[in-house]
């Protein structure tokens, strides 16, 4: 039993956390932002050529074959810079899509794009009522004589306006929550009848509603089988959970250690507010929420790990767990830094409350922690 | 025990709400709603219009005695007017001049400062802000550093304050400030009334964590200011000022402003759906929702009983850091909840998004108003201060 | 608007904190609930004598005609004492339900025996299945030819091995949920059929478990309506909620005290623990806990008072948000009066264990703080 | 990271679970259950006889170095044990001796001193206690005052034990003394040994709140120690006791314990209805399940670090605090909730009411096992003192 990185992963982190300390401070982040883009090309070229991109593809399409393991390394330490250029879209759900689905024409032709950096994707499945049901789906995708005909409107596309290729769930049988009725497809970004958009998210990272009016796509752009959508998704679910939840512990690392600091530096009454003992206490809650937090994620990866004893509900548990764990853990962590850190912690100039916003959006994605509540509480209670 | 209200007192309501309903337009409520707060003329002109309208009533200042224009009112009428007031969805008034520095001029200041300042505070003419917080000074308020040297029958002002609020709209600035160097740092500090528009003086906006312009440093670089506009005596600044803390603190319970935006919450959550069900239906976000709503009901009767003790004689004592403190939790408790509800759509839809139908119509304020309301428990004496006042109070050490 | 006591509550008040004071302290205590009766017989005289026995009850019985405040004054200070005997069982609730029941002639009987304090009194309603549901009875009353019998057990009845008297609820009508088919019955204590199980509760408190085996009783000893018990028990209900609430506070006033006191006195690492910031917040979030149980006290009592405005959804959110709070404040008060008294804290020779004691079973009596909760939600949100 | 069990591993999993079943019969576990555990003899006989069992089949003291009797396990094998003991509801093997004396002894003793000791501690022939507690030394524990003074050759121990688990079963005593007076309080403290047979002891039982025998006041006047029964040097004691704190708060956790207990409330929770729905089915109740179960999650996890980093070569650190933390808050809060799933009936039905059928299978070790909790985050260094030693070592200050 051990907790250690390889060594491979071990040239992984300090990979990407070199390239942040050198290359992508919080003055370069906060140029990248307020770009019209929201994200910097040059970096992502970067992230190519460093082999980022490649990591969790198979080798058959050019990639590094990595796991889970290898995902939660990268994100952790991309966490720790809040990173917003599109790895979590392309990468994870876009790629993660393709890879599952593959392989086939699709997945051959774009997956080695993604690791050249020359594609950028996105995965556009919620929509306005959706909230966190992710088989609540309007959107409708008809037979056309074309191909495929879809319809409706799609909200906080990650990466959606600079998307090259997005991925649609859309309905093709069953009622408006029915999970066996979706499909998936991959569409052109720049293909008629499809208007976006695109606005900044709190945590700085772009994402854009996007509006589907009568496109028609080709027929052999459906991915994997008709109505077989949520399959897909389920699977990367896993992946994806973990992936965030390991950024999230990033950030509240940086978070913990900035508060610290902060206290040591700052005098009221005297002497450093680090010396009063009721912070102390709140600090050592934080130190413990941390810990926590990172045990859940180390956690999920044992239980998804090949050759892993646990059952499926279990390994379900874990993931549920982990995400209710991190949700708490981030809320507690990242309000104590700002209150912590008083007025300057109000500050947009300060980075303490763009990491917050950061793990708030965490938080948010797939499933905030009472969604992740119930659905742990129905597998492990109700079911009993 | 009684809280019954007599006829008097419903009569009174009726009024209340009759002139609410009358005169707070749909034209001044639009101009005040999140939508536009970015824009900053049309947001204080709104304000000061509506303050205005309450002023003509004589409703504008019910807190202060009679003989300077207070509305005579009693604990439950004011308890009404403020209930109403919530439920109404109308801002409480702007309060660093009504009841901030008001409050300490016509206790403290003398006859022509009140004839100078008074009428024109009730009035909305003069839009003041407050400056106490220093960069090194901010929990610790005492430890402040801007000085008020006196040359040539002036004070010359130098130094620095922060978290200034709307500074950017104010006429005047009432200022802690240093006069003398004593070795108890509460000694030595004055009260001082700073016009604005006096050379010297700049402004720097503070953009917050929710991306907009509330707060302010002020600087005083030479400022001169005539020793007319010094309060009381020299040097005893620190005890007027301490008056008025407990005062500030007793309005920060928030009380009514709560309950409306917990109605406001529950009336959303009827319409937020997941999979199907209302979140209301929800029974773990009704949880959530009544471990918020059962504080607040049960804030709403500490602060009467403060009130009613105060109206006894009684001066807000350790019970106004609780009405602080627990004011504060529950306002961000509630604001925890409306960005919860929103969900995906509290990361970030901006209000053009929302107008072209495609968002979500509170998502906007919902996130802005629970990353702003994380300052609440810091200013305004942080909580963590007004613990330590409790303790001392309560525990006598 | 004034929460001050009327001159006769100011005087009751202290009445009730002089015998405490003088002539119940804890060592008085502590012989009378290891003594075989739990109770003082002498203590309860006392009671009568003092007049507190008659306060609720109409003047035309002999009682004072007191009201919910008045109640609230008693057991406010009778929290203060931790004080056993059952004036809750007897005055408030079987007094409770004859004074709703009445006027007839078993309160013409009994009412003046109680203020005389020469009838003791017990409600018999829980039974080992009905947890919070009090509808939840499968004890039954059938018509026989001497007038009813009934069948069935009944557990923790308080104040059931002393009781003279025992009203009991039992189901006349329906099935085993409905609240419509109970009927409220009066039996004397030594009536053939009846086997009582006393013990002490931990907080010092008597309750039995009551069978009832083929009890036969006379056709007038039901009270009220056939099938309309259930009436009686929502009408007694706001009094006697109120009443434990007030006691609750009354006690949570002395463990603060006495927990503020202690680190005082209590010196570790050189100086007295009460020097600990992180204790002192602690401290502070128990003062503020009690001072809004106690403003939750105030609120129902004003919701409850002759002229209210409220409308009775109103009233009754008031009272379980009452009761929700005191369960709260009660457990975080309980538990730091411990918890900050360390080690003596644990001890069965300080009183602080038998205040949090005392407590603890007022949070359980009708329905802890989650069951109000939920009874809270119901009316508030899923009706609205 | 690697956590997948070898097939060997599996292989021991099988051999633990086998030996549980077999040897851990019900007469044995009859005895531990807690209808019965006031019966003190009865109590310590069948802990002993189960222990022995454990000490026959090499394993009563897995984690001792082999040479001593160690069962030389990996991280992994101590992990499966750990938990399928918890899992088969067993409970662990008395701390006192095996993983507190013990590690000392066999540390720090001389040769002698672990030939005379620890075989009796590996076969269960002593029961040992811990004398370090004093009336005004709790968590402050080098505030202790007993004295041991030489004179002719031997320790005089005069003072003051108090919080002394079980001493009324003990043989042996290890106790913290002061044998000088130095300016430091931590210098001059002592490690010693007493027999619980030396005249001049005397046993005082301490009855807690729930009502039951599990502490003690030990009272020492003019005990004669043999200097042989010294650990280490003379005034080094403070040393061994402190390497002793560290392995004592990894031990904390109770990790499997606390599955075990979790498993329990939730069948429990199947059969305890309330207007007919089982209170499992309650989404408020699953909500407060959930909490706690979570946290337990992360906790086992948590452990595992810490063991790991442990096999690693490190030694505890602030981590072992976070164990007793955290392991003590969820041990106290599935407590919390077996008492309140029994609702009325932890109120206050003792064993004899269950036995007539009226009352409730778990309603008094619901309530007894709830409130005797209390003391788990006061006692092994209050959780107070862990959040102290925490911070100084995370904000190293």
């Amino acid at each position: 039993m051990n907790f250690q990185l390889s060594d491979e992963q071990a040239m992984l982190r300090d990979s990407v956390a070199r390239y942040i300390k050198d290359q992508y401070n919080f003055d370069t982040r906060k140029k990248i932002i307020s770009s019209e883009k929201g994200m910097s090309t040059e970096s992502w070229a970067m992230f190519s050529d460093l082999g980022w991109l490649s990591i969790p593809f198979s080798e058959h399409y050019g990639g590094y074959g990595g796991g889970n393991e290898d995902i939660a390394v990268i994100m952790e330490e991309l966490g720790k810079g809040i990173v917003v250029e599109p790895f979590v879209p392309t990468i994870m759900l876009f790629g993660g899509l393709l890879s599952h689905c593959g392989p086939n024409k699709i997945s051959a032709d774009l997956i080695p794009k993604i690791i050249e950096g020359r594609c950028l994707g996105a995965f556009a499945y919620l929509e306005r009522q959706s909230r966190f049901e992710i088989t609540d789906i309007k959107t409708t995708a008809t037979h056309s004589k074309k191909g495929w005909c879809i319809n409706g409107s799609k909200s906080v596309v990650l990466n959606g306006s600079n998307a090259t290729h997005i991925i649609v769930a859309a309905r093709t049988s069953g009622g408006q929550y029915d999970s066996s009725g979706i499909s998936l497809f991959m569409v052109d970004a720049d293909t008629q009848g499809i208007s976006i958009l695109p606005y900044g998210m709190m945590d700085g990272h772009k994402a854009a509603n996007i509006n589907f009016d009568g496109v028609i796509i080709p027929a052999d752009a459906l991915l994997g089988k008709l109505d077989g959508g949520m399959k897909f998704v389920e699977k990367i679910m896993p992946q994806v959970l973990i992936g965030l939840c390991a950024e999230a512990i990033g950030i509240m690392a940086v978070l913990n250690e900035a508060t610290i600091a902060y206290t040591k530096t700052r005098h009221q009454f005297g002497v450093p507010i680090s010396s009063f003992q009721a912070l102390q206490h709140r600090m050592v809650d934080t130190f413990m929420a941390a810990e926590q937090a990172r045990s859940m994620v180390y956690r999920a990866l044992c239980a998804f790990s090949e050759g892993s004893l646990e059952v499926e509900n279990e390994r379900m548990r874990s993931l549920h767990a982990m995400k209710i764990t991190v949700a708490k853990s981030s809320k507690l962590i990242g309000e104590e830094a700002i209150q912590i850190h008083g007025g300057m912690g109000m500050t947009d100039e300060l980075n303490i409350g763009h990491y917050v916003k950061r793990l708030m959006t965490i938080n948010l994605m797939f499933g905030d922690g009472d969604y992740h509540q119930r659905r742990f509480n129905q597998i492990s209670y109700e079911a009993a | 025990m009684d809280v019954t209200f007599t006829k008097e007192d419903l009569a009174f309501r009726d009024e209340v709400r009759e002139f609410f309903a009358t005169e707070y337009d749909s034209s001044v409520a639009g101009s005040l709603n999140l939508a536009t707060i970015s824009d900053g003329a049309c947001y204080k002109d709104a304000i000061v219009k509506w303050q205005k309208k309450l002023h003509a009533k004589g409703w504008i200042a019910p807190g202060w005695p009679v003989e300077y224009g207070g509305a005579g009112w009693s604990i439950t009428q004011k308890f009404i007017f403020e209930t109403e007031r919530g439920a109404a969805g109308i801002p409480a008034v702007i309060p660093f001049g009504i009841s901030m520095v008001a409050p300490v001029i016509y206790t403290f200041g003398n006859e022509q400062q009140k004839k100078k300042f008074l009428p024109r505070i009730l009035s909305s003419d003069d839009w003041w802000c407050q400056g106490y917080s220093e960069p090194g000074a901010g929990s610790d308020l005492a430890a402040l550093t801007t000085s008020a040297d006196l040359v040539d029958g002036e004070y010359l002002v130098n130094g620095h304050k922060i978290w200034t609020s709307y500074a950017q709209y104010a006429d005047w600035i009432f200022c802690l400030v240093r006069t003398s160097k004593e070795t108890r740092k509460q000694q030595g500090i004055s009260f001082l009334l700073i016009n604005m528009k006096t050379p010297g003086i700049s402004i720097k906006p503070i953009v917050t964590i929710d991306g907009r312009h509330h707060l302010n440093e002020v600087m005083f670089e030479d400022v001169r200011v005539p020793t007319e506009n010094l309060i009381g005596e020299q040097d005893k600044g620190w005890t007027y000022a301490k008056a008025l803390l407990a005062h500030e603190r007793t309005g920060m319970a928030e009380v009514a402003d709560s309950k409306r935006a917990f109605s406001e919450l529950k009336e959303r959550a009827k319409y937020e759906v997941n999979g199907g069900r209302a979140m209301i239906d929800d029974p773990l976000f009704q949880m959530r929702m009544s471990d918020v709503e059962t504080e607040l009901m049960a804030l709403e009767y500490t602060e009467l009983r403060v009130l009613a003790a105060m109206a006894e004689g009684g001066t807000p004592g350790p019970e106004s850091s609780l009405l602080k403190i627990k004011g504060t939790e529950i306002t961000q408790a509630i604001q925890e909840l409306q960005l919860q509800l929103v969900a995906y759509y509290g990361g970030g839809i901006p209000s053009n998004v929302q107008k072209d139908g495609y968002g979500h119509a509170f998502a906007e304020e919902a996130r802005c108003g629970y990353l702003f309301g994380r300052a609440a428990t810091i200013y305004g004496g942080s909580n963590e201060v007004q613990r330590n006042v409790i303790a001392k109070m309560v525990l006598g050490v």
